[in-house]
């Protein structure tokens, strides 16, 4: 249960040389102390953490899933249920008693996949709830907008499903980490992959979202196809939220191409994908080979609704239930103990961000999001599914094993939609901090 | 017929209207003296109510123009028209049924004294006084004041066109078109409204009547055409109108 | 002088409570839950846009379909403002509204030729373009989906000359550097807004022009027989509502410096006109309530999750506890859209004059007799009955 | 040339699907002048119709083996559909048909839907302002997505069509040119074809039966029919059912194409307003028209080589289109003078 902290007024003290209104009864949001001052620093004998996912809209079912996640990782942390990955994280500061001491406790908001939404419903838990940290998201601009606004705030944000370079490249943030792969990886890791099952003289078709991530994304993939020796026949760019896409896809008819790439997300991808194996092209041929067609970024959970459609489908997943390592196996088990079905990889990357963060709050021996900030950066960790992984001190993205998936032609369930082919090594996807430009900002905020 | 005149204040000169292939106004040329009251008469379908819609330029004519005052005002805008000291009373009223009767009338004082377009939205109505005495006075004339402050949409037929009439009459214009103005009404309202038309009449304001009831017509008139399938077939005074044997034929004898 | 300030003592009184309920908001909003900087900016902020609405669609009864896209202008002009010149709002406000207006002016010229629900899809086709627009073509100017926002390199000439430095951190809008415009300063700097706003619109609703807008809902025909050209009259509504719609996508920004497509998208003016129809159409204060109440349902309702609930009933026996958090759930949380469409539905077909509509008829039941049946304000178009 | 040929069939199958949404609302709002934002609505009530029936046909015998576990620890489960249990091949043959079969169901149910809705609801607005009219019909959308939402998840359900019509006609050869070059999904075909005739069935139905020119009288003058003693309401009423059934039968045919969700209606809904305007309020034909003419004028955008000259173009075509069929024919394309103007 949220702490309320709408009781009576207690002395509050603004930044900046002119001390505004002090007005009674309204949540203080920085105190003054003797050693540094942050933002709803928890005072009681619980700790609240702000859960911002998408409730509404279309990806209310991936952001369902998320919150379940969550409450899973707020049972482990409070010592309830069966440990889940407490058990198998490596180092691990947590004992199952909360975090320093403190019961966690939480606070939903829905997101409605609008940056606005999302803002509103995070200041909402910040500044009302006292939220203490925020983590969610189901898109790279929900958590862009929401990762400006905690470095606004001092509020450390734990991203969820974001998957654009930006969240941790031009737009990487202070108070911003993210554990989800991203875009370049997706290219990194299934270039090779491409090169050895669909061989190196390709000519590749583009239909890309028109939006920043479908850019990177199309972008990432043109690098490693063409760093194959492939050819990039054309690149187009589709509304989102088209719904039809078949005037997008006729033209990859007869268009010399060999390879459909679909840098589409959510519905726009099962759409995109549905409709155009109708359009026959799996099984066409062009130029003498079999017609191909790849999706740079596969969901499980979305990929439910493209059916039989995805079988035989490359693409790439930050994590899958399939897995079968210690970390995984934990996760999967108690979540489907909990819930009767297995988690998508947005419930998994966000029980795992909660799990982080209040790792690091243990390390750090302190709430005080700065000591937070220092101790989860450059942290080396294992056994949380990706097998060893680590924050970048210098962008707040995790690097860990990239999974190349293809759609399972022999599903044994309704959720063994996904077959993993390989396990990119880290190195493979790895990339130098600066190609993206951007500034972390400071940590005084 | 008539000869030129200085007093001429509205002259529609050599009108033709076709809609489709159907004659609905050929040759048309009337001229309207000022200060004087002009009924034109006819029996349904002549084109009464298309000479009217000409005149405050609702319809184009398809050939001809119209002079008000020696202004073309044949391709102006309704508002242009009204601008210039034309004002017009509908068959059915045309009001503001969501206002009071009292902002109904006060509504084309504002536009007489603030022509077309004015930008007073910081100013307050409440501030109008002279214009709200001259409308409450307006409605004493008219004998609506006890209901000035009721919604115009919920009187009645009769009242909804004594205020309209009370509408134009507070532009003072120099020209009335006024199309049916008592149809509908009860006797007693009807006399009541010819009386007032006779008082206008005395302010030596020039009327266009365009009537159905001879009581109203020969009460009022001091000059009539008479319209028939679209031409006059017949103009004068009241008196040569009812002895013209070709009148007593298409209307008056005509009539079932 | 005197005269522009002669208000009727009803008009002073509802501006001083409107004033007063508006500024005592922290107060009186604490056992809501809802006295925290954030909603309360919103409240402050869709009130402006909804009044502004009201005096177009309310007065002229033209619907504008598209009225977001003068917000997201309004937006997107505050920040470049900020960006490029200065943090202080007073410009940014400044150049904000002017771009609305000049963008209303526009798109009004265009689509007041066309009248009814023709006027509305063409508001909405000008505003739909501009959505999908900003969302893509044009994101060199709007950052597309992420979204207009403020960068450590941005120039701010008026800033720098000033020998404003940065600490490493995103500047925060400021009132001379002596405010920072968020938390509660940044409320009280939106209410004043709103109240200004308010009171134009009051002055506005008082005037001969407000007559007008009003005279030509009732009856455009007569308006134009009357001498009154009435396009200048539904334009200048069009471009003032447009303004404060402008107003309030600059006051979006400066309290949270960062502007979206999606403030534009159709959703976003539907809202607006369901704010308004909910609050009451053509009421001075109908449409700030309406706005008040969708935002309140979008951040609290939306907030309650199973937990919450379970809480909240804990006093109830197991079983029944399991069972009405169960059917709560339905209707907050991920269900708070639910309760806003029966809410819509109830409203409309009970109280088709909106909530105003029903304060007047409580109003009434007390101060008659309370048996008799309540009859629809003489001022609201009245409606067939419900039968 | 090919391109364009394939982009005009393209225009076809989506004005196709366009023309019959629009064509609802268009009777709906000819006959009852109400502004039905729930229009959209019936149209994703439809398309869950066959994703209810598919999920009937697929229930399945669910045993647990309790010797082997799931990954995530709960036992394995062994599923055997019903249908197949039951029926044997032909069991098979229904679920690979149930799109189709789904109109069956989508008939009556929608009939059903539709005269609820215009009983318990719609009537009471037949006279009210066009804002609330929006109000209410947009609050029932709401309501009715949001159940549909609790029901059956956001995500997206995939409908599969018929194994038989899975792959694409290669038209091309067929019409005697190089073979696989104009190739086109039968389904889509099919959907052209579906519409072609429910707009025929439509408007012959309301062309050649008294009971439609009762109706179209209505519609020209709802108080003089009245007047003349026919219960016009009564009319109006199998109207909307009508309306409902056509635009669930258009939801029902496009599950193939785009696996419904819980807010495939929303997405429909701006779009089938604006092709209503654009044919003219109040016209059938107009509606249909716009529908054919949008659609066709959408596919041809979105070519690369119109894009190369107008960035984004196929973004707002539609609605530049709109913009400048209502400022060249202020009443849309057919539409009557007076209708919705005030």
């Amino acid at each position: 249960m949220s702490e309320r902290k709408d009781g009576p007024s207690r002395r509050k003290v603004l930044k900046g040389a002119a001390a505004g209104l002090v007005t009674a009864g309204v949540a203080p949001t920085i105190f003054t102390s003797s050693a540094h001052a942050f933002r709803n620093e928890p005072t009681g004998d619980t700790v609240t953490l702000g859960f911002n996912v998408p409730q509404t809209g279309s990806y209310a079912d991936e952001g369902a899933d998320e919150l379940r996640a969550y409450q899973l990782a707020v049972e482990h942390l409070n010592g309830e249920g069966d440990g889940g990955m407490l058990n198998t994280m490596q180092p691990s500061a947590l004992k199952g008693e909360g975090i320093l001491g403190k019961k966690v406790a939480y606070v939903t908001g829905d997101t409605q996949t609008k940056s606005d939404a999302a803002r509103a419903s995070a200041k909402r838990m910040i500044e009302k709830d006292g939220a203490l940290m925020i983590s969610g998201g189901s898109s790279s601009g929900v958590a862009i907008a929401v990762q400006g606004l905690c470095q606004e705030m001092g509020t450390i944000f734990m991203a969820g499903l974001t998957h654009s370079n930006d969240t941790t490249g031009k737009d990487k943030r202070r108070y911003g980490f993210r554990h989800f792969f991203n875009a370049y990886m997706s290219g990194a890791a299934l270039g090779p992959v491409l090169g050895q099952e669909y061989g190196k003289d390709r000519r590749a078709y583009h239909l890309t979202a028109d939006y920043t991530w479908g850019w990177t994304q199309e972008e990432s993939m043109i690098n490693s196809t063409e760093a194959l020796g492939w050819e990039t026949a054309e690149t187009v760019k589709t509304p989102v939220g088209a719904g039809d896409f078949s005037q997008y896809i006729t033209p990859v008819l007869n268009s010399g191409a060999d390879v459909l790439i679909l840098n589409h997300y959510g519905r726009d991808m099962v759409n995109s994908l549905t409709q155009a194996i109708q359009f026959g092209l799996k099984d066409r041929q062009s130029n003498g080979k079999d017609f191909q067609i790849v999706v740079p970024l596969f969901s499980r959970l979305m990929a439910q609704g493209a059916g039989e459609n995805i079988k035989g489908i490359l693409g790439s997943t930050n994590w899958n239930w399939s897995l079968q390592d210690a970390g995984s196996q934990a996760f999967v088990k108690s979540f489907g103990a909990k819930y009767g079905f297995p988690p998508s990889m947005a419930a998994h990357t966000c029980y795992v961000q909660t799990l982080l963060y209040a790792d690091a709050c243990e390390r750090a021996g302190t709430f005080d999001p700065i000591q937070v900030i220092k101790a989860l950066e450059g942290h080396k960790f294992d056994g949380m599914g990706n097998g060893p992984t680590e924050y970048r001190a210098e962008d707040h993205q995790c690097f860990k094993d990239v999974l190349v998936v293809r759609g399972n032609e022999n599903p044994t369930s309704q959720f063994d939609l996904l077959n993993v082919v390989q396990q990119v090594p880290r190195s493979q996807v790895e990339y130098d901090a600066s190609i993206f430009g951007g500034d972390l900002g400071p940590y005084e905020v | 017929m008539t000869t030129e005149n200085d007093n001429i204040v509205l002259h529609v000169a050599d009108v033709h209207k076709t809609f489709g292939g159907l004659h609905a106004l050929s040759d048309i040329d009337l001229q309207i003296e000022e200060g004087k009251t002009h009924a034109i008469i006819g029996p349904n379908g002549a084109g009464k109510s298309t000479l009217l819609n000409v005149v405050v330029g609702r319809l184009a004519p398809t050939r001809g123009a119209v002079v008000f005052d020696g202004q073309v005002l044949t391709g102006k805008q309704p508002h242009e028209i009204n601008q210039v000291g034309v004002a017009r009373v509908f068959q059915t009223p045309e009001i503001f049924p969501d206002l009071t009767v009292l902002q109904n009338v006060m509504i084309p004082a504002l536009a007489k004294r603030d022509g077309s377009f004015t930008l007073n939205f910081m100013s307050s109505l409440a501030d109008e006084t002279e214009i709200r005495d001259e409308a409450i006075h307006m409605l004493e004339d008219v004998g609506m004041k006890a209901s000035m402050d009721m919604l115009a949409g919920s009187l009645s037929r009769g009242d909804k066109r004594r205020m309209e009439l009370a509408m134009c009459l507070m532009q003072h214009p120099r020209l009335l078109l006024l199309d049916e103005p008592t149809a509908g009404m009860s006797r007693h309202d009807t006399n009541t409204t010819i009386d007032l038309l006779k008082k206008i009449k005395e302010r030596g304001m020039t009327k266009v009547i365009i009537e159905h009831d001879m009581h109203v017509v020969f009460s009022l008139a001091d000059k009539i055409s008479v319209l028939a399938g679209g031409r006059i077939i017949a103009e004068g005074t009241p008196e040569e109108v009812r002895n013209n044997p070709k009148v007593q034929e298409a209307y008056l004898g005509g009539a079932h | 002088m005197n005269k522009i300030f002669s208000m009727s003592r009803k008009d002073v009184l509802t501006f001083v409570i409107f004033s007063a309920v508006v500024l005592l908001m922290p107060i009186w909003l604490q056992p809501f839950g809802a006295a925290y900087p954030d909603l309360m900016q919103k409240f402050a902020i869709f009130g402006i846009l909804a009044i502004g609405f009201n005096v177009l669609f309310g007065l002229t009864g033209y619907l504008s379909f598209g009225h977001a896209a003068f917000l997201g202008v309004g937006s997107y002009t505050a920040v470049w403002t900020f960006k490029l010149f200065s943090m202080n709002p007073i410009p940014a406000l400044i150049l904000a509204v002017i771009m609305a207006g000049l963008f209303a002016l526009a798109i009004g010229y265009v689509s007041l030729r066309r009248s009814g629900i023709y006027f509305s899809i063409l508001t909405l086709a000008f505003a739909q373009m501009s959505y999908n627009l900003a969302y893509s073509v044009l994101t060199p100017i709007t950052n597309g989906e992420t979204g207009l926002q403020l960068e450590l390199q941005d120039p701010r000439v008026i800033d720098s000359a000033f020998g404003s430095t940065s600490d490493g951190s995103l500047p925060v809008s400021n009132l001379f550097g002596l405010v920072d415009m968020n938390g509660i300063p940044g409320f009280y700097f939106c209410a004043v807004f709103l109240i200004i706003g308010f009171f134009i619109t009051q002055r506005i609703f008082a005037s001969p022009f407000g007559m007008m807008l009003r005279a030509i809902k009732s009856n455009q025909t007569r308006m134009n027989y009357t001498g009154f050209n009435t396009r200048p009259y539904t334009l200048t509504a069009f471009v003032i509502s447009g303004m404060f719609a402008g107003l309030a996508g600059g006051l979006m920004a400066v309290t949270d410096p960062l502007a979206g497509a999606e403030r534009m998208q159709w959703t976003a003016s539907g809202e607006i006109v369901l704010m308004t129809i909910l609050g009451g159409v053509g009421t001075l204060i109908g449409p700030v309530v309406g706005a008040w109440l969708i935002k309140y349902f979008e951040n609290i309702f939306s907030s309650f999750n199973e937990s919450v609930l379970h809480n909240l009933f804990a006093f109830l026996p197991d079983g029944v506890e399991k069972f009405v958090v169960e059917i709560t759930s339905m209707f907050v949380g991920e269900g708070w859209h639910l309760t806003l469409g029966l809410i819509f539905m109830l409203v409309v077909t009970f109280l088709p004059g909106g909530m105003m509509e029903g304060f007047r008829r409580i109003g009434s039941l007390f101060n008659r007799d309370g048996g008799d049946k309540a009859k629809p304000n003489e001022k609201t178009p009245a409606p067939a009955p419900a039968e | 040339m090919d391109a364009i040929f394939l982009q005009f069939l393209n225009g076809l199958d989506k004005g196709g699907a366009y023309a019959l949404i629009a064509l609802g609302l268009t009777l709906v709002f000819g006959t009852l002048g109400v502004v039905n934002f729930a229009h959209g609505a019936l149209f994703m009530l439809g398309a869950f119709c066959a994703v209810t029936l598919r999920k009937l046909l697929t229930l399945e015998m669910v045993a647990t083996d309790p010797e082997k576990v799931t990954a995530w620890g709960t036992p394995l489960e062994i599923r055997t559909p019903y249908v197949e249990a039951w029926f044997g091949d032909f069991g098979a043959f229904m679920v690979d048909f149930s799109v189709p079969f789904s109109i069956l169901l989508a008939i009556p149910v929608m009939l059903v839907i539709g005269v609820v809705m215009e009983r318990g609801l719609i009537k009471h607005f037949y006279r009210r302002p066009h804002a609330e009219q929006i109000l209410v019909t947009f609050g029932l959308a709401i309501v009715l997505q949001e159940i549909i939402k609790h029901y059956f998840g956001a995500n997206p359900i995939p409908q599969p069509m018929p194994s038989a019509v899975g792959g694409a006609a290669d038209i091309g050869a067929a019409l005697g040119m190089d073979p696989n070059v104009i190739v086109y999904p039968w389904w889509r075909l099919i959907y052209f074809a579906f519409s072609v005739v429910v707009i025929g069935a439509v408007f012959a139905f309301l062309q050649f039966t008294t009971f439609g020119m009762v109706v179209r009288a209505g519609m020209a003058d709802r108080e003089t029919v009245g007047l003349i003693g026919i219960d016009i309401d009564k009319r109006f009423t199998a109207m909307f059912g009508l309306a409902a059934i056509v635009a669930g039968m258009a939801g029902v045919m496009y599950t193939p194409l785009l696996p419904p969700d819980y807010h495939l209606g929303m997405d429909f809904l701006v779009l089938s307003f604006v092709v209503v305007v654009v044919g003219g309020m109040g016209s059938l034909p107009g509606a249909v028209a716009a529908g054919f003419l949008l659609g066709i004028l959408q596919s041809l955008a979105s070519m690369t080589e119109i894009k190369a000259i107008i960035p984004g173009i196929d973004q707002i075509i539609i609605y530049l289109v709109a913009v400048i069929i209502l400022l060249v024919r202020p009443r849309g394309l057919l539409g009557r003078r007076g209708v919705m103007e005030s």
